[in-house]
């Protein structure tokens, strides 16, 4: 395909990608917070295999596949399980209302895409803008960490965050060398798990994940 | 061949004690790997202050003058904290606050983690570096959370997260580098190489270099522990168990340091100003002072002592930041004084909790007479850590304040103000542990405090000569990046 | 080879250090200790104020030990200054050592061990101070002198008290070291590590404004371990809290080890150019003597009496350096010598007077285990050898004739004397004030000294138990003899002592005072010249004697000698009893009226019902309350309110790094 | 040879006259005392009488008196007879003077007193340690208003040795000294104090509560009482000759010149009377003031002797 119409191709992805972390920041359901989080990831695997065609680059297929079998696949699973096993179904509580969240998302995009401004210009890849949206996403996914109450939630908010990292692995720079990419990967998983653990062990403590039982570690 | 040793042992020792467990030896199982790693490290240290610096495995490990002596740092504290930690599980366990999975548990993510912060060093790859920083933090997590106890699950949940954000701010400064230097180097696996970048480093962008820099610093620096992204650390290192606490504080944050240390020569090459040397001292004086006034707040000793390192690792930082051979050289001999003084302190401080059964300093009276050799060690590494000659940690200040007075001269001031706060606070506190009278019988067995000793030892040793080709060696290291 | 002093001087600091870890090895028998290694520290002691006294008139020696820093091995210097002041080391340390063999003899064991260990440390860590060459050597000393006196302190630690001073005491002196490391880290000549060479200070040129900037963190950080205002707060807590000789070796020998580095900085280093130095070193003195000898007045602690008239003391010695200072700014150098001398010979007569002290203080602590002036008395009677030995000390440092103490502020006096020829006007308005300053300080010296002398060993005992108190054993004898032959000797040949003096005055500002000073002969002391001013102990004492004998042989010979004992003239009171003499606060309380403002006074004046009527007053130190709890207290805030970080919300602490990430963001895009 | 043995000459003469007439200044002060109060008097002469009485007694001592205690009385009468022998008293730079400067003097008053004021607090009645501290309570204050008053002479004569303040003053032409004019009423002031006169002190009172010097000595009978009595006198004397040398010091004959002397001790003894008369009459019109007013009076003094020196340097006279 050329060149033009996978580089819109990407920004039209790119764009989905952000729509999609603004609609985590505002979801107050932790089961589409789930759902959102395995679009993000179809989403990246397609933006993934489109920089691949357009660039031909070998390893871009496998770490399309490998964004596909762990973000969109496995975690999702392992999270609809934690909260079955857990049943855990209340909604997501924010510390700052919604719209005032949203409020900051946007000065955050703005101040990201200007960010990204000076590099953008002197990106040679095709895909010049998407690096401005990754840092939104990032910068998203940071804001929501933060403006979540409950634990679950704010581990999304971090794989998020990771999903922002990776687009702006493969779209700005083609991807890393695999090795570093497999590496990565690894250790989200082994990541995962442990959260995994970390859940059970808390919610037997605290015999719930909320985490103003866990603010008792202090100086004053 | 001495990395395939170096990586290899800890990374089996990890797999062996998490399979076969083998309950009754592990400890001493587990201070034998630790030995033959310490042992590998020492050959690969003779190896490079003969014949300089090497690369392995088509450059895949790049090892210099100045993360050879780290290496080594780390495996000798990690062999001599095993040793330490042989005693002390054992009590623990018989305490009951430990079941036996616990301690498989603890033996084989111990070797992982060391096995983690050596990949860390002696990687070429500053994406690799990256990876074995996260499973630095993956595998102590559980470590920290070992107790079960609540405020153990808090501490290690933060640590968790805390990290986990930082470390992703890392990724993605690691993946501007990687977009900077494939516009110089091209695509392909050899462009995040250390030595590559090394080499083409005043062609990169130096926009998109500052940019990653300032993700790189917040990433990692929150593993370094600099404020304000300090907060996992001393919930980290007060809940713990005590061997954990020494290897954290003694050596993950200068790993961490050491990966800041390296972006920062990249930086500096693409930047040619000292924008990250002005950070970095930034950071470094913040978190000085902030943890000086943190410490005279504190109640637990583990944590006191966890706020100390900050405070420590804000003056590396800031001897770093302000570049020049005398600093660097500095900051160099004070990672080493502080990790080794700081893991004796730990270990003191670790059986004298263990005789008094809490870690509330106003209940730890008179150690020196129910123990004089806690007592001794416990006073002896704190007057080191505190900065009194001749223990070397003395040295290290006394360059980094000098040479502070004569290039950054409004720094003093502030250093001047937080090491007085410093030393009032944390004196005011372990005087009256060691002094003083005491209720509590004196130890049935005397407790093994050679590490302790053979820290302090050492620290002295280096307070009052340092040996030739260590000073050589600490000088290569320095021009490496005093530049 | 030759045998250099430099050679000697470092064999004996090796000496004191092999010697203090054999102490350990003695562990089980502590008789070995107080009967073999003290006396042999107190060899060292003597061979190192020999090493001294012959270093002085020689050329600078100089050695580099193998040892310290890459590129900056451990450099060790023997110059006149450090000659002078080794020596003053050496014959207070040869008293103190051979007192402290009788003194510790009852201490159990273990302790005395560390004991010994830590003393030793103490000496050696002071010579080096006095013979290194450079930075670091310098600050090693120097904090390891702090270090092992901070234990001799804290020997007795399950006392809080003496814990408390500890503290107090150990972070003081690391404030000031870092003051003075900062002053070192201005000096550095050059550049890499190299430039910490004192060598290299010497030759490094420093802008005026950087020159004060050290001078000031000097006089911080040396004033810090002198006891200067308003810093000499841990001062009368430390030396009483200490056992006695170690009180008698911080008062006379560390204290001096300050007056070096100051002496060292200034004079060797900046060269002493900028007369405004002076006046700051003088105002500080002078206020600080005041200060001291006030408080001193007021005490009813025998050791902390001492303590605060050691304060005074400093004070003078650092009115001396401001004079030298000023004159040496002014160019004139032979006036300059002249302050100095002065100086330096009061520094070697406090180390006798006040050790010689320190350590009669400690014979009647160990005699009756009594500090209280408020419960002693007569002792006269029970320890004649202390008693007498102490009178000379006391006389002594009252600044009477034919002793010591007078010579040296006979000297200090003539200095101000032959100010008026300043530049600076109006300095020679102030001139005048701080004479009568310093005059009033000697004079009120005088009235501390019979307070102090008075009610230990004159009077009735007021306590019973006083009646069992022994005298001193042969070893404290021997120790204060020698520093009480040290008090008259210094005070009956001042010419000598000053062409002695004159190597270091050469050496620091290149001008002597002994070619004036022995003018008229080895008997008469004449500084400038002989129609300006003389004076000569010798024929004093001996015209003393001679009328005193004609005086007694005439009674004798015209009169009868018959003498009855009868009981005291109680004016018609009958029921006298030692409690009706001057209590300690009593003898103070004139002091205490007319200088009211000066002190923090708290009283209990008993009620006309009291069964057992109790008076108690007393006066504190306002800069304690006035300067030292504020900081705390406002440190305290500050970290109150910074913990305000540490508020256990995982949330928040996300929100830091969130922040921090944004702020450098903001930074490096928009700058 | 012969001038340095004319010399030595002098120098005893000086000395065994000042020792002889000092009782006799003190009974002159006394007579003109008597007569400002419309007495009679006890005559000239009253105190040789008292001294030759107390030596003829027999000493008593307290049980518990210390060698301090029995040393002390000749201590000062030798200190008294030294400083007598320094003070150019009927002639300039005597072999003695280079011994000891006015510093040194100070310093040979301030060795007497500490002498007596141990002395007193030995036996360690209530009485001793009393007048022991208010001694040195005045001490403290009149000494360095002493020195203050010697300073200022020193710095118009640039010499701290009274021969030469003599020669500068006396020897050179006449000129007027403002500064020394504060000297000299501080100078009184403080001779009042020192020697244990109204208003400060009172020498023949025994009222316990105001006396300072005659407390310190309750205990000391006899000869060693006499010789206390004789040290005071000749201190009295030592004063008022310094106050000779430094205010008015007309007459003063250089050593071994013989002839000079006649006139000077006619100038001496013309000088004494006027003085003892003086020092008469300002005891007979001022009354004795509280103990604690003597720290303000003795203030005042110290502040006059250092605005002198102030003056001094004002006016550069």
């Amino acid at each position: 395909m050329s060149v033009s119409l996978s580089g819109q191709l990407i920004n039209l992805l790119a764009a989905l990608l952000l729509l999609i972390a603004f609609a985590m920041l505002s979801q107050r359901r932790v089961l589409s917070l789930i759902n959102l989080f395995a679009w993000q990831g179809v989403v990246l695997t397609i933006s993934t295999l489109v920089v691949a065609m357009s660039t031909q680059q070998q390893h871009l297929y496998y770490s399309a596949a490998l964004t596909l079998v762990l973000k969109v696949i496995i975690l999702p699973w392992i999270l609809h399980r934690l909260i079955r096993k857990l049943n855990v179904k209340w909604d997501v509580e924010t510390l700052i209302n919604i719209p005032t969240t949203m409020l900051v998302g946007i000065m955050l995009v703005i101040f990201a895409f200007n960010l990204a401004l000076p590099i953008t210009q002197l990106a040679g890849t095709i895909t010049r803008s998407t690096l401005g949206i990754a840092i939104a996403i990032v910068l998203l996914s940071f804001l929501m960490m933060l403006t979540r109450r409950k634990a679950i939630p704010q581990v999304i908010g971090f794989l998020a965050m990771e999903n922002g990292l990776f687009f702006a692995a493969t779209s700005a720079t083609y991807g890393m060398p695999l090795v570093v990419e497999l590496g990565i990967a690894l250790d989200v998983l082994v990541g995962m798990f442990i959260l995994g653990i970390f859940f059970f062990q808390i919610r037997e403590t605290f015999d719930s994940l909320d985490l103003r039982h866990m603010e008792k570690l202090k100086d004053e | 061949m001495e990395i395939l040793w170096l990586l290899g042992m800890p990374l089996f020792g990890g797999i062996f004690l998490a399979t076969v467990g083998c309950r009754r030896f592990a400890p001493e199982v587990n201070a034998v790997f630790s030995f033959a790693t310490f042992i590998a490290a020492a050959v690969l240290t003779t190896r490079i202050i003969n014949d300089g610096p090497i690369t392995a495995f088509d450059e895949q490990f790049f090892i210099d003058s100045f993360n050879v002596f780290l290496v080594a740092l780390t495996a000798f504290v990690a062999f001599t904290t095993s040793l330490f930690s042989r005693p002390y599980m054992r009590i623990e366990q018989h305490h009951g606050r430990l079941t036996i999975n616990m301690l498989r548990l603890y033996h084989s993510m111990y070797q992982l983690f060391t096995f983690t912060m050596l990949l860390a060093l002696t990687t070429n790859n500053m994406g690799i570096m990256w990876v074995a920083m996260e499973a630095a933090t993956l595998t102590t997590v559980l470590l920290v959370s070992l107790y079960r106890t609540p405020a153990s699950l808090e501490a290690a949940w933060k640590y968790f997260i805390l990290c986990g954000v930082g470390i992703a701010q890392a990724l993605f400064g690691t993946i501007l580098l990687y977009f900077a230097a494939e516009r110089v180097l091209g695509p392909g696996g050899d462009s995040l190489l250390w030595t590559h970048l090394n080499a083409v480093k005043t062609q990169l962008e130096p926009t998109v270099l500052s940019l990653a820099f300032v993700f790189l610093l917040v990433g990692y620096g929150t593993k370094v522990g600099l404020a304000p992204l300090h907060n996992w650390l001393p919930d980290a290192h007060a809940e713990g168990p005590t061997p954990v606490s020494a290897v954290l504080s003694g050596l993950l944050l200068n790993v961490a340091l050491y990966a800041v240390v390296r972006s920062k020569v990249l930086a500096d090459g693409a930047l040619g100003t000292n924008f990250a040397g002005n950070l970095m001292m930034g950071f470094g004086l913040l978190s000085v002072v902030v943890a000086a006034f943190f410490l005279s707040r504190q109640k637990d000793v583990k944590r006191m002592f966890a706020y100390s390192s900050i405070e420590h690792m804000g003056l590396v930082t800031f001897a770093f930041g302000m570049g020049g051979a005398v600093a660097t050289f500095a900051g160099l001999l004070h990672m080493t004084v502080h990790s080794l003084t700081k893991s004796a302190i730990f270990f003191a401080v670790g059986h004298a909790t263990q005789t008094t059964g809490t870690q509330l300093m106003e209940n730890i009276r008179g150690l020196i007479k129910q123990s004089p050799t806690i007592g001794w060690g416990l006073m002896l590494g704190t007057l080191a850590i505190l900065g009194m000659p001749p223990f070397g940690v003395f040295a290290s200040e006394f360059l980094i304040l000098t040479t502070a007075m004569h290039s950054h001269p409004w720094a003093t001031p502030i250093l001047l103000l937080a090491l007085g706060v410093a030393f009032a606070s944390i004196f005011a506190k372990v005087q009256p542990m060691v002094f003083g009278e005491t209720d509590l019988p004196r130890l049935p067995h005397p407790p093994a405090l050679v590490p302790v000793f053979v820290h302090l030892a050492l620290v002295l040793l280096l307070g009052l000569f340092i040996p030739p080709y260590l000073a050589g060696w600490y000088q290569q290291a320095a021009a490496l990046l005093g530049k | 080879m030759t045998l250099l002093p430099i050679d000697i001087a470092g064999g004996v600091v090796v000496y004191w250090l092999v010697l203090g870890m054999f102490s350990l090895l003695l562990i089980g028998s502590p008789k070995h200790i107080t009967q073999l290694i003290f006396p042999a520290g107190a060899l060292g002691a003597l061979v190192l104020a020999g090493t001294g006294l012959v270093a002085l008139g020689q050329t600078p020696n100089v050695a580099v030990l193998p040892l310290g820093l890459p590129d900056l091995p451990f450099h060790l210097r023997l110059d006149a200054l450090s000659a002078f002041f080794l020596m003053l080391l050496g014959a207070a340390g040869f008293a103190i050592s051979l007192y402290s063999a009788g003194y510790f003899r009852h201490m159990e064991a273990r302790a005395l061990a560390l004991l010994a260990l830590q003393y030793h440390f103490f000496l050696a860590s002071m010579a080096l101070v006095l013979l290194a060459n450079d930075a670091y050597l310098f600050m090693v000393a120097w904090e390891s002198m702090a270090l092992s006196s901070y234990f001799l302190v804290t020997t007795d630690h399950k006392v809080p008290e003496i814990r408390k001073a500890g503290y107090l005491y150990l972070l003081i002196a690391h404030v000031g070291a870092i003051s003075i490391l900062l002053a070192f880290g201005v000096m550095q000549g050059g550049h890499g590590i190299a430039a910490y060479t004192f060598d290299a200070m010497r030759t490094a040129h420093l802008t005026p404004f950087w020159a004060s900037i050290t001078f000031s963190l000097a006089l911080f950080g040396f004033g810090a371990k002198a006891g200067l205002l308003p810093v000499h707060v841990w001062l009368p807590e430390a030396h009483p809290a200490a056992p006695s000789p170690v009180s008698a070796m911080m008062s006379g020998i560390m204290l001096k080890t300050a007056i070096y580095g100051l002496l060292r900085i200034t004079f060797d280093f900046l060269g002493g150019e900028i007369w405004w130095w002076g006046v700051l070193a003088l105002t500080l003195g002078l206020i600080t003597a005041l200060f001291g000898v006030m408080f001193a007045a007021v005490q009813t602690d025998m050791k902390r009496l001492l303590a605060y008239s050691s304060i005074e003391n400093i004070g003078i010695l650092l009115v001396g350096i401001g004079l030298a200072i000023l004159f040496h700014a002014n160019g004139k150098e032979s006036l300059a010598a002249l302050a100095l001398t002065a100086t330096l010979y009061h520094a070697l007569n406090h180390a006798f007077f006040k050790s010689l002290l320190f350590l009669g203080t400690g014979s009647v602590l160990h005699a009756t285990g009594e500090r209280n002036l408020g419960r002693l008395g007569g002792l006269i009677r029970r320890m004649p050898w202390v008693a007498a030995l102490v009178l000379v000390g006391t006389l002594a440092i009252a600044g009477l004739p034919p002793l010591n103490g007078f010579v040296s502020e006979w000297l200090l006096l003539q200095a101000f004397l032959l100010t008026p020829d300043l530049p600076q006007p109006y300095l020679n308005m102030l001139i005048p004030v701080a004479t009568a300053a310093i005059a009033l300080a000697a004079a009120l010296a005088a009235y501390v000294m019979v307070k102090f002398y008075g009610i230990v060993f004159l009077g009735q005992p007021r306590d019973e138990k006083l009646n069992e108190a022994h005298d001193a054993g042969w070893w404290e004898r021997l120790g204060l003899a020698w520093l009480a032959l040290g008090c008259i000797l210094l005070g009956l040949f001042p010419v000598q002592v000053i062409l002695q003096l004159d190597h270091v005055t050469q050496a620091l500002i290149g001008d002597t005072l002994g070619m004036s000073a022995a003018k008229t002969g080895w008997l008469f002391l004449t500084p400038i010249a002989p129609e300006r001013a003389s004076y000569s102990p010798l024929f004093f004492l001996l015209a003393i004697l001679v009328v005193l004998l004609i005086t007694f042989l005439a009674v004798r010979r015209f009169y009868h000698g018959r003498l009855r004992r009868g009981p005291a003239w109680d004016c018609g009171f009958p029921e006298q009893t030692p409690r009706m003499q001057d209590s300690a606060e009593g003898f103070g309380q004139p002091i205490r009226q007319i200088f009211e403002p000066f002190f923090l006074i708290e009283r209990e004046v008993p009620s006309p019902f009291d069964r057992e009527p109790r008076y108690h007053g007393r006066s504190e130190d306002k800069l304690w309350y006035g300067l030292y709890l504020p900081i705390a207290k406002a440190a305290d805030k500050l970290s109150a309110w910074i913990s305000i970080l540490q508020h256990g919300r995982i949330h928040l602490y996300l929100m830091y790094s969130f922040v921090t990430l944004l702020l450098m963001l903001v930074l490096v895009r928009w700058s | 040879m012969s001038a340095q043995l004319s010399g030595i000459l002098f120098q005893l003469f000086q000395s065994l006259l000042v020792v002889a007439i000092a009782p006799l200044l003190l009974g002159w002060v006394n007579q003109c005392r008597a007569w400002l109060q419309n007495r009679s008097g006890a005559g000239v002469l009253q105190p040789y009488r008292t001294l030759r009485k107390l030596f003829h007694k027999d000493a008593v001592i307290a049980h518990n008196a210390s060698p301090l205690f029995r040393v002390t009385p000749y201590i000062l009468f030798s200190c008294m007879w030294l400083a007598a022998g320094v003070v150019p008293v009927l002639a300039t730079d005597l072999p003695f003077s280079p011994a000891a400067d006015v510093i040194a003097l100070v310093g040979i008053f301030a060795l007497a007193r500490v002498f007596i004021a141990l002395a007193a607090m030995d036996i360690g009645t209530s009485f001793g340690t009393l007048g022991a501290r208010r001694e040195m309570l005045v001490a403290f204050l009149a000494e360095p208003a002493l020195l203050m008053v010697f300073f200022t002479a020193s710095l118009i004569s640039h010499s701290t040795q009274l021969p030469t303040i003599v020669e500068a003053l006396a020897h050179t032409q006449f000129t007027l000294y403002p500064s020394m004019a504060f000297a000299a009423i501080a100078f009184v002031m403080i001779l009042l104090a020192e020697n244990a006169r109204i208003p400060v002190d009172n020498p023949t009172t025994h009222l316990e509560l105001t006396m300072i010097h005659e407390a310190m000595i309750l205990e000391y009978s006899a000869r060693h009482l006499a010789l206390i009595e004789w040290a005071s006198s000749i201190k009295l004397l030592a004063y008022t000759t310094i106050g000779f040398a430094l205010f008015v010091p007309y007459g003063i004959a250089e050593a071994g010149n013989w002839a000079a002397l006649p006139l000077a001790l006619i100038a001496l003894g013309v000088k004494l009377v006027a003085a003892g008369a003086g020092l008469a009459l300002l005891e007979t019109i001022s009354a004795k003031m509280r103990i604690f007013r003597a720290p303000e009076f003795l203030g005042t003094a110290f502040l006059l002797a250092v605005l002198g020196m102030l003056i001094h340097f004002l006016l550069g006279a």
